[in-house]
């Protein structure tokens, strides 16, 4: 067992408890930082497989934004009043989702591992570096990166002018 | 186990659509300026509502006045308006001389009068100073201090205490000042001078600042007389109501001085109103001096003051407006019933007409600007 | 041992003395102030006189200010044509207080310090009310500023002013039980403290 | 990565942590001391020669403090906030050159870093808010997290401005400088050992600072833990140990601040260099590592002293100013800053073009502010009435048939 | 290369755990070291000496949530920026536009908040 | 923007003058000479003997009822090294509660009780300020020292003390004995003490 | 409501000073402690009346009380000593105990002037508690009315003294 | 030794977590939340492929290119869809998923 498994397995617990945390807690603000620790695991397994931009870039935008952008909504919303937050439907759930996983991890299991070379050193990805996703990123991606900025665009509009009615609607 | 994020938190209103938040400030918060206390209904940071309560100082000193001799009660005067102890005890040996139709001699009004303007000056620069702080500039109050040190000094000099002087009597002063005092204070005018300059740099024009004040808590002349507002609240909304000018006591109607008005009515003339004012004690001041004469500083009266039966109403410019006290005299050597004209009092209770609309911060400004102190107000 | 002295005021200290009632039998004519309406004030009460002349109005001075004891049922009407007409335009309201005549006559005296700006003129306005059912009209409709002063009144001496918005305790705590600005009631009373 | 490495790591961190951890505490006594002397005072000085000790003092009773957890706390959150915004504030200091081989790490990727890392710390402030269940630390906490992340934007753009700069995201090129390929040519970008980019890049500057002083809650931007409003925002309901770590995250970034405004602007240690004639050219690795490092704590010590003065003399903006200030004025700029960075270094124009458009911008911008502000200075709405001039009031009576003045020397009577 | 990177984030990884370790460990000090008093109702939260009812959230205003989605964006933004910056200048000249066109529309996005008002606080 | 600079420049040339501090525990502020401290009982040193008489004139008009006095027929008299007929025998202040104002000086016919500089009481005992006759003296005695104290009122050696001092017997006859000072004690036991503060 | 603890500002000993073996080890470090804890006093911001004037005098430039590393907080978390200046009247009982009680251990209270200590000038009043003893223990009385500053440093000083005495005679407050 | 299916294990645990909270949580909220977890779940797979790719470096960045998408749009999701939670909320006084079945709020 590599240094790197025990970190992985490591981060990779902690992932999994923490998105346990986050769907079993009764408490939605406890849900959101549980969300925050289970991202930045991941960051870390980012991290792991040696993609050093997506983790810092993982870091920054849950880190600090997305979870902030969900406290205030839980704030806004109140949404635990109820003492109970779930369906009553949630076996259906969990078993659907033990399905899923199920047939995830047999899919995964039976894809011809074979044909992505196993071999590969993990560290090796670092030699695609941070320019080379830059540089992807602006000539390959071009259309998709515009398309990106529209949709934050979009999105910006979007919850403005919600945000704005809620206002008006007072 | 209970989950205290499931309590409801009571106050919040049952329309789906509101986000009230009850928040309460005081009595004991830093900006409240001692004991006062509001409770808040805010949205976010604006405030809906504010509910004032007072009391929390209410030492009964009324009620206790009529159980003491005039020589006492202007110990419990000194205590009301704790900030401007001598303009408080002139207001009371006022009423009680107007009562008996006795007069102070021309150097005791004077020299009443001097320290009447020097307390001007330290209860305005005590209010530069904690106004300062409420706006988060810490620098400010130290300078004012500073020099308000100094002029507790000369007080000190002059009665013998820093703050709680019992220095005037009904009929004149307890004693003459020393021989150095005059030097003494036309150096302390200076030091003031500069004092009251650098706040002014510090403050007045600083961008900050002036964002801060200027259209905030507007009250209209109208409604400041309608509340019964007096003092630099009331003159900051075009009132030129100074009870110096318009009945003058004392000797102000020999003085020429000015009376600073403003016409926004926001805090920020009630602020630079009061900048205005201190310059022009400092002035008073040195008239006065100039118009020092030797003589006596105690009219020729009983010791244990008896005045007649008859009731008084008498007032006086106080830093913070027009203190008044009733007496009703039963023809005892004590008052039958005392009843003082507080004037932050009065002022606040536009408190809530003046914050209601505005921001958490700015309800710490208006309420700063109205330069309360709670011994009066609740006496 | 004999003690000539006290630090405690228990009770109404006697080393006070004077306030007994033998000191006021040496001393039954008491002088009253004396009054010296300035002319304007003169000018007042004349004119006061003569508009006011339809209620039922008695006229006096105190040192130097116009006097008028108004009946209590009049006095939001006198009170609001004192500040509406512009000859007297009493737009402030200095003083709002109660003097307490309980021992005496029974009565509560409440005192309005009016002032005028425009014409720099002032007066003062009272109504006796009886401790039974102490109520009276607020003035707050005519002068917002009437507020806190009535509703300390009556939190101190328990009178109650018909109209005011809200008269919860001002000053006092809210389970505070009886008037204290009433003479009848002690000056201290250490049961709790 | 060896175990005796990972030891070593460890043991130099513990050793970077505690001499965080003094500088703080000099820190803090920097402060009060900085303030006492503009405010005409002595500051601590009973506790300790010249009252160093004082720091010493604070942090050991707050250690030996009963840690009150609030009633209706969410406890775990309420235990958690102040390592939330600890951790970050020390982690960011992993990545700081503090000589030229003197550093726990130089990331290629230091920038990001810096940037991803110092966001964290709005979790542990709102949480802690949020935790404490007191409505002043809600009323904080929420403050904070508005306030933090609005002038993190300017702060990430023009770390930005910088990277483009340098056109690398380690801080290590950001002080020597870095050389670029550009169609076959090498091309040399700016040093900080000749110029330091505050020259070159004045606007980036000036909303670096004013943003970073936002982001430490200082005057004039520290509503979030107000006294006068908010009793202290997110920390009112900690007490003891909690307390202090918050206070000890709280100058942590204070210093890092500092720090970075000196790194990024001002070359870190190596500007201004040294002429080799003062040290000669023989100096060893160490030395000159020892000289760089303490040649940019001095000024970091110094940036932060400005920081103090400023505090001393402001007063504070109020939310929707401080928000309207963000996002009307400094981000826009902030992109402006991006963009003209950006353009000169594509066309290749001379960089004092760039500082000439920056100051030019700067000073149309502080005109526009003003303007559109409608407030143009101090305003005028007070003025004096007098009763010698008949305006208010009583005749005056006429002062030169007064008595003279008896008081020898004494002249002046009114104005 | 390799060896760096793994080092860096080793190290990196070690900082946190000395952090939470000095942390934790002055939170342990001090329960150690500190005496114990408090009664319950010394555990109320404060609210200036007045004993308030209890209190875990209140609705906030949407206003915070607006600057909060606004820096998302913005952070999101910036990710793509960071690539951008260090190759701008070797890439080709698309590039360069291709961002300007980027920010334009985000700019545009940016003024059309602020002309609806949503970077004011009001 | 240049407005706020102004203030910088404020707050720098404060930093640029000397501090104001005093030092505390080694420096103290002037104390001016009119300074109003505890109240003390002077020392007549001529005669060896306080100048109260013990009248307690000044008791009576104290506003807060802090003092206590009980005044004895003067040993010295009867052995005509002095002239005063009385004198005081035990005098209590409770400088926890006075008010330094100063009434007792006034109204004080024999220059027997002064405003001393004295102000630095604090103490660990709600009660422990409730001074006696010797430490009021050496107050006094300390004070006089200080100022070079000199009596200023109607000397008491002459026939106004007389005259005084029988007025003010007879007032205190007229008066009601007042409140025995044990109340107050007796009233001040029950507040609890805190611990280990006798040992101070 | 009564106070049930820490009426006598004792507080229970830390885990520490129990489990060490008593007058060994804790003396000493008691001791450092209370040297440090003495040398930072910082009080509740919290005036009452007319000595809150005073008492922001000794934090002004001629006094400074920083010098003694005094400094104040708004909130009683992180206070030490609170200062009770002014006037306690009926209606403020309660929230002064509260303070009280909000305050971490350990916690000091210094009655400043006569109104604080025993009511002053309004011991007589209806209103006015008869000294702030009455609902938490105090440490201090500084007499005065108002006391001086330098009368409020003089009070700092012997509470500095009573905590390093206490700290020698095995107590923890 | 660190496999491929390391990753894409871990990324079907959180994916089928993130199912389970969709399904079983009525908080709209919570329902964001969940979908995050399954786009991190989706983000760890592709992280996991582009690290154990054989191809050319350039090729291999694309699945980290993709994850920077991903990550955008999700960013933008989640601020959306809890724009429309809170009008809901505002509108209905809920933010559960149950009564959002009526389209005309
Ligand atoms: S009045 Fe003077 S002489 Fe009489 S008891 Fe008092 S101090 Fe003594
Ligand atoms: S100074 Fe005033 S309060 Fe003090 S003992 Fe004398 S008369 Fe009483
Ligand atoms: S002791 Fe004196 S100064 Fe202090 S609060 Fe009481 S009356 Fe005011």
């Amino acid at each position: 067992m590599t240094a790197q498994l025990v970190v992985f397995y490591l981060l990779a617990a902690i992932t999994v408890l923490s998105s346990l945390g986050v769907i079993l807690t009764r408490n939605v603000v406890h849900a959101a930082f549980m969300l925050l620790v289970a991202l930045l695991a991941v960051a870390g397994i980012f991290l792991v497989a040696v993609a050093e931009f997506l983790a810092l870039a993982q870091i920054l935008i849950y880190g600090g934004a997305v979870t902030v952008v969900v406290l205030f909504a839980i704030m806004l919303t109140r949404s635990d009043e109820q003492p109970r937050a779930d369906h009553s439907q949630w076996p259906v759930a969990a078993l659907a989702s033990v399905g899923v996983f199920a047939l995830l991890v047999a899919a995964f299991v039976a894809t011809d591992v074979a044909s992505l070379d196993e071999a590969t050193n993990v560290g090796t990805g670092t030699e695609t570096g941070f320019e080379a996703l830059g540089l992807g990123l602006f000539t390959d991606w071009a259309i998709p990166f515009e398309v990106a900025s529209l949709i934050l665009l979009v999105a910006l509009i979007g919850a403005i002018l919600l945000a704005r009615n809620v206002e008006e609607g007072e | 186990m209970v989950n205290p994020a499931n309590l409801a938190d009571n106050q919040a209103s049952s329309q789906p659509g509101t986000v009230d938040m009850m928040v309460n400030m005081g009595p004991q918060h830093p900006a409240t300026h001692g004991v006062f206390r509001m409770e808040l209904r805010v949205d976010g940071e604006q405030i809906l509502d504010l509910v004032p309560h007072v009391g929390y100082l209410h030492r009964g000193s009324e009620k206790l006045c009529e159980h003491e001799l005039y020589s006492q009660i202007i110990t419990l005067f000194d205590r009301f308006d704790y900030i401007s102890n001598f303009n408080n005890e002139l207001v009371i040996v006022a009423a009680v001389e107007k009562l008996m139709g006795v007069e102070a001699p021309p150097r005791a009004e004077l020299i009443r009068m001097i320290m009447c303007e020097f307390n001007r000056i330290a209860s305005h620069m005590l209010f530069y100073g904690t106004f300062a702080i409420d706006m988060g500039a810490i620098t400010p109050v130290l300078y004012n201090f500073r020099d308000r040190e100094k002029i507790q000094a000369l007080f000190e000099s002059v009665s013998g205490a820093r703050m709680m002087h019992n220095y005037f009597r009904v009929g004149g002063i307890k004693e003459d000042v020393g021989d150095d005092f005059v030097a003494r204070a036309l150096a302390l005018c200076d030091d003031l001078e500069r004092g009251i300059d650098e706040t002014d740099r510090l403050l007045t024009v600083n961008e900050i600042f002036v964002e801060r004040t200027v259209g905030i808590g507007v009250i209209s002349g109208e409604d400041a007389l309608d509340w019964g507002l007096s003092g630099p609240v009331l003159r900051a909304s075009g009132v030129p109501y100074d009870v110096r000018v318009d009945e003058p006591y004392s000797h102000y109607d020999e003085m020429d001085f000015g009376v600073p008005v403003g016409s926004a009515g926001d805090c920020w003339d009630r602020f630079y109103l009061r900048i205005l004012e201190a310059r022009e004690s400092i002035s008073i001041i040195r008239q006065a001096i100039a118009l020092m004469e030797p003589g006596d500083t105690m009219a020729q009266i009983r010791r244990i003051a008896r005045p007649p039966a008859g009731e008084v109403y008498a007032h006086c410019e106080n830093p913070r407006g027009d203190l008044g006290v009733y007496i009703v005299s039963d023809g005892g050597e004590r008052p039958y019933r005392l009843k003082v004209r507080p004037p932050s009092f009065c002022n606040l209770q536009a408190l809530r007409d003046l914050t209601v609309g505005h921001y958490i911060a700015d309800v710490v400004v208006i309420l700063g600007t109205l330069d309360i102190v709670l011994g009066e107000v609740d006496r | 041992m004999t003690t000539r002295g006290t630090s405690n005021g228990e009770a109404e200290p006697s080393g006070q003395g004077g306030k007994a009632a033998p000191a006021k039998r040496h001393e039954p004519e008491v002088p009253r102030a004396a009054v010296a309406l300035p002319a304007e004030g003169v000018v007042l009460a004349e004119r006061l006189s003569e508009t006011l002349d339809s209620h039922d109005i008695e006229f006096g001075a105190a040192i130097d200010e116009v006097v008028c004891t108004v009946p209590a049922d009049r006095l939001i009407d006198i009170c609001q044509q004192l500040k509406d007409d512009p000859e007297f335009g009493f737009t402030y309201l200095r003083l709002l207080t109660v003097v307490d005549y309980l021992e005496q006559d029974g009565e509560f005296e409440v005192v309005y310090h009016l002032f005028s700006l425009a014409n720099h003129h002032k007066m003062v306005v009272k109504t006796r009310i009886p401790e039974r059912g102490a109520s009276l009209p607020s003035v707050t409709g005519v002068w917002r500023g009437a507020d806190w002063y009535e509703r300390e009144m009556h939190d101190l001496f328990g009178v109650v002013f018909d109209g005011h918005p809200d008269l919860s305790p001002l000053v006092l705590p809210d389970d505070f039980e009886g008037f204290p600005g009433r003479k009848s009631y002690p000056l201290n009373d250490y049961g709790e403290w | 990565m060896s175990f005796t490495d990972v030891l070593f790591a460890f043991a130099g961190i513990l050793g970077l942590f505690t001499a965080l951890a003094v500088g703080v505490l000099s820190l803090t006594w920097l402060e009060r001391k900085t303030l006492a002397r503009i405010q005409q005072r002595a500051g601590p000085s009973v506790v300790g020669p010249h009252g160093l000790l004082q720091p010493v003092a604070d942090a050991i009773k707050l250690m030996t403090k009963e840690d009150i957890i609030p009633a209706y706390a969410d406890k775990v959150l309420f235990w958690m906030a102040p390592v939330f915004v600890a951790i970050p504030a020390f982690l960011i200091w992993l990545a700081i050159p503090f000589g030229d081989n003197l550093a726990v790490r130089v990331l290629d990727l230091g920038l990001l870093y810096l940037v991803a890392i110092s966001g964290l710390g709005v979790v542990g402030l709102l949480m802690g808010g949020w935790a404490s269940s007191s409505r002043y630390s809600m009323l904080g906490g929420l403050r904070a997290a508005a306030q933090l992340v609005s002038y993190e934007i300017p702060i990430v753009i023009v770390i930005l401005s910088i990277a483009a700069l340098v056109q690398s995201l380690s801080l290590d090129a950001v002080i020597n400088g870095n050389s670029v390929t550009i169609g076959d040519q090498v091309r040399n970008l700016p040093s900080q050992g000749s110029i330091p980019f505050a020259f070159v890049m004045p606007m980036g500057l000036v909303i670096f600072v004013i943003a970073g002083l936002a982001e430490l809650g200082r005057t004039p931007f520290d509503i979030h833990h107000a006294e006068s409003e908010v009793v202290g925002g997110p920390f009112v309901e900690y007490s003891g140990a909690h307390w202090a770590v918050f206070f000890l995250a709280e100058y942590l970034n204070t210093f890092v601040i500092s720090a970075l405004i000196i790194v990024l602007f001002f070359g870190g240690w190596s500007w201004p260099n040294p002429p080799e004639s003062l040290f000669g050219n023989d100096l060893s690795d160490i030395t000159t590592d020892l000289l760089g490092g303490t040649w940019f704590m001095i000024k970091t010590y110094f940036m932060a002293t400005l920081i103090f003065w400023v505090r001393a003399t402001y007063p504070r903006l109020r939310i929707d100013q401080l928000m309207a200030f963000a996002w009307q004025v400094l981000i826009p700029l902030s992109f402006v800053n991006l963009v003209l960075v950006s353009v000169v270094l594509f066309y290749g124009w001379s960089l004092w073009v760039m500082t000439a458009v920056s100051l030019l911008i700067l000073v149309l911008v502080s005109i526009a502010v003003r303007r559109s502000r409608g407030a143009p200075g101090r305003p005028q709405t007070v003025r004096i009435l007098r009763r010698s001039a008949g305006e208010i009031g009583l005749p005056v009576p006429d002062l030169a048939n007064q008595p003279a003045s008896r008081i020898p020397g004494e002249g002046q009577v009114g104005n | 290369m390799v060896e760096g990177f793994a080092d860096n984030w080793t190290v990196i990884a070690i900082g946190g755990a000395v952090g939470l370790l000095v942390i934790g460990g002055m939170f342990i000090a001090s329960y150690l070291l500190a005496p114990r008093q408090s009664s319950e109702r010394g555990r109320i939260p404060y609210e200036c000496g007045i004993e308030t009812p209890p209190f875990s959230w209140s609705r906030t205003n949407i206003r915070y949530y607006v600057f909060g989605l606004a820096f998302l964006i913005f952070d999101v933004e910036a990710v793509f920026l960071f690539p951008w910056t260090v190759i701008f200048l070797e890439a080709a000249a698309a590039v360069f536009y291709e961002m300007l066109i980027f920010l334009g529309i985000l700019m545009f996005g940016l003024t059309y908040a602020w002309r609806k008002g949503a970077l004011s606080w009001k | 923007m240049l407005n706020g600079l102004k203030g910088l420049g404020v707050t720098l040339r404060g930093a640029l003058r000397s501090k104001v501090t005093a030092e505390y525990p080694k420096e103290h502020l002037p104390i001016d000479n009119r300074f109003m401290g505890f109240p003390a009982l002077t020392w007549d040193a001529a005669r060896d003997e306080p100048y109260c008489t013990g009248c307690i004139v000044c008791v009576r008009y104290c506003p807060t009822q802090c003092m206590s006095a009980q005044m004895q027929d003067n040993p010295k008299f009867a052995e005509g090294v002095s002239h005063r007929k009385k004198i005081i025998e035990t005098f209590e202040i409770n400088l926890g509660r006075c008010i330094l104002c100063g009434i007792c000086v006034d109204v004080c016919n024999f220059d027997a009780i002064e405003m001393s500089h004295e102000h630095e009481r604090s103490e660990r005992l709600r009660n422990a300020n409730r001074v006696d006759l010797p430490t009021l003296l050496d107050m006094g005695r300390q004070y006089q020292a200080e100022v070079g104290w000199k009596q200023s009122k109607p000397n008491a050696a002459s026939p106004n003390e007389r005259a005084a001092a029988k007025a003010a017997v007879e007032a205190t006859k007229a008066e009601e004995t007042p409140e025995n000072p044990e109340t107050q004690a007796a009233d001040d036991t029950d507040i609890p003490e805190k611990s280990g503060g006798d040992a101070a | 409501m009564e106070i049930t603890e820490g009426w006598r500002n004792t507080p229970r000993a830390s885990p520490f000073q129990r489990s060490a073996v008593p007058g060994v080890i804790t003396t000493n470090a008691d001791q450092l402690v209370a040297m440090a804890r003495k040398s930072s006093l910082w009080p509740l911001t919290f005036g009452l009346a007319c000595c809150a004037i005073e008492m922001i005098s000794t934090y002004m430039p001629h006094h400074d009380a920083d010098r003694f590393g005094i400094v104040t907080w708004p909130s009683p978390r992180q206070s030490d000593v609170m200062i009770v200046a002014g006037t306690v009247v009926k209606k403020m009982a309660e929230p002064i105990k509260l303070l009280y009680e909000q305050m971490p251990a350990p916690k000091w209270v210094i009655a400043m002037g006569s109104c604080a200590t025993n009511g002053g000038p309004y011991y007589r009043s209806y209103s006015v508690v008869m000294g702030v003893d009455h609902l938490i223990p105090v440490d201090i009385y500084v007499p005065g009315c108002p006391p001086r500053p330098e009368a409020l440093m003089d009070g700092f000083l012997k509470l500095q003294k009573k905590i390093q005495a206490d700290a020698r005679e095995g107590q923890v407050g | 030794m660190l496999e491929l299916v390391h990753f894409q294990v871990l990324s079907a645990a959180l994916f089928s977590l993130g199912i389970f909270g969709v399904l079983a949580r009525r908080s709209a909220v919570m329902v964001l939340i969940s979908i995050e977890l399954m786009l991190n779940a989706v983000n760890v797979n592709l992280v996991g492929i582009a690290a154990f790719s054989d191809r050319a470096a350039d090729v291999r960045v694309f699945g980290q290119i993709l994850v920077v998408f991903i990550i955008t749009i999700a960013a933008a999701e989640i601020g959306l869809a809890l724009a429309i939670v809170l009008r809901v909320f505002r509108n209905r006084g809920s933010a559960n998923v149950d009564e959002l079945n009526v389209m005309k709020w």
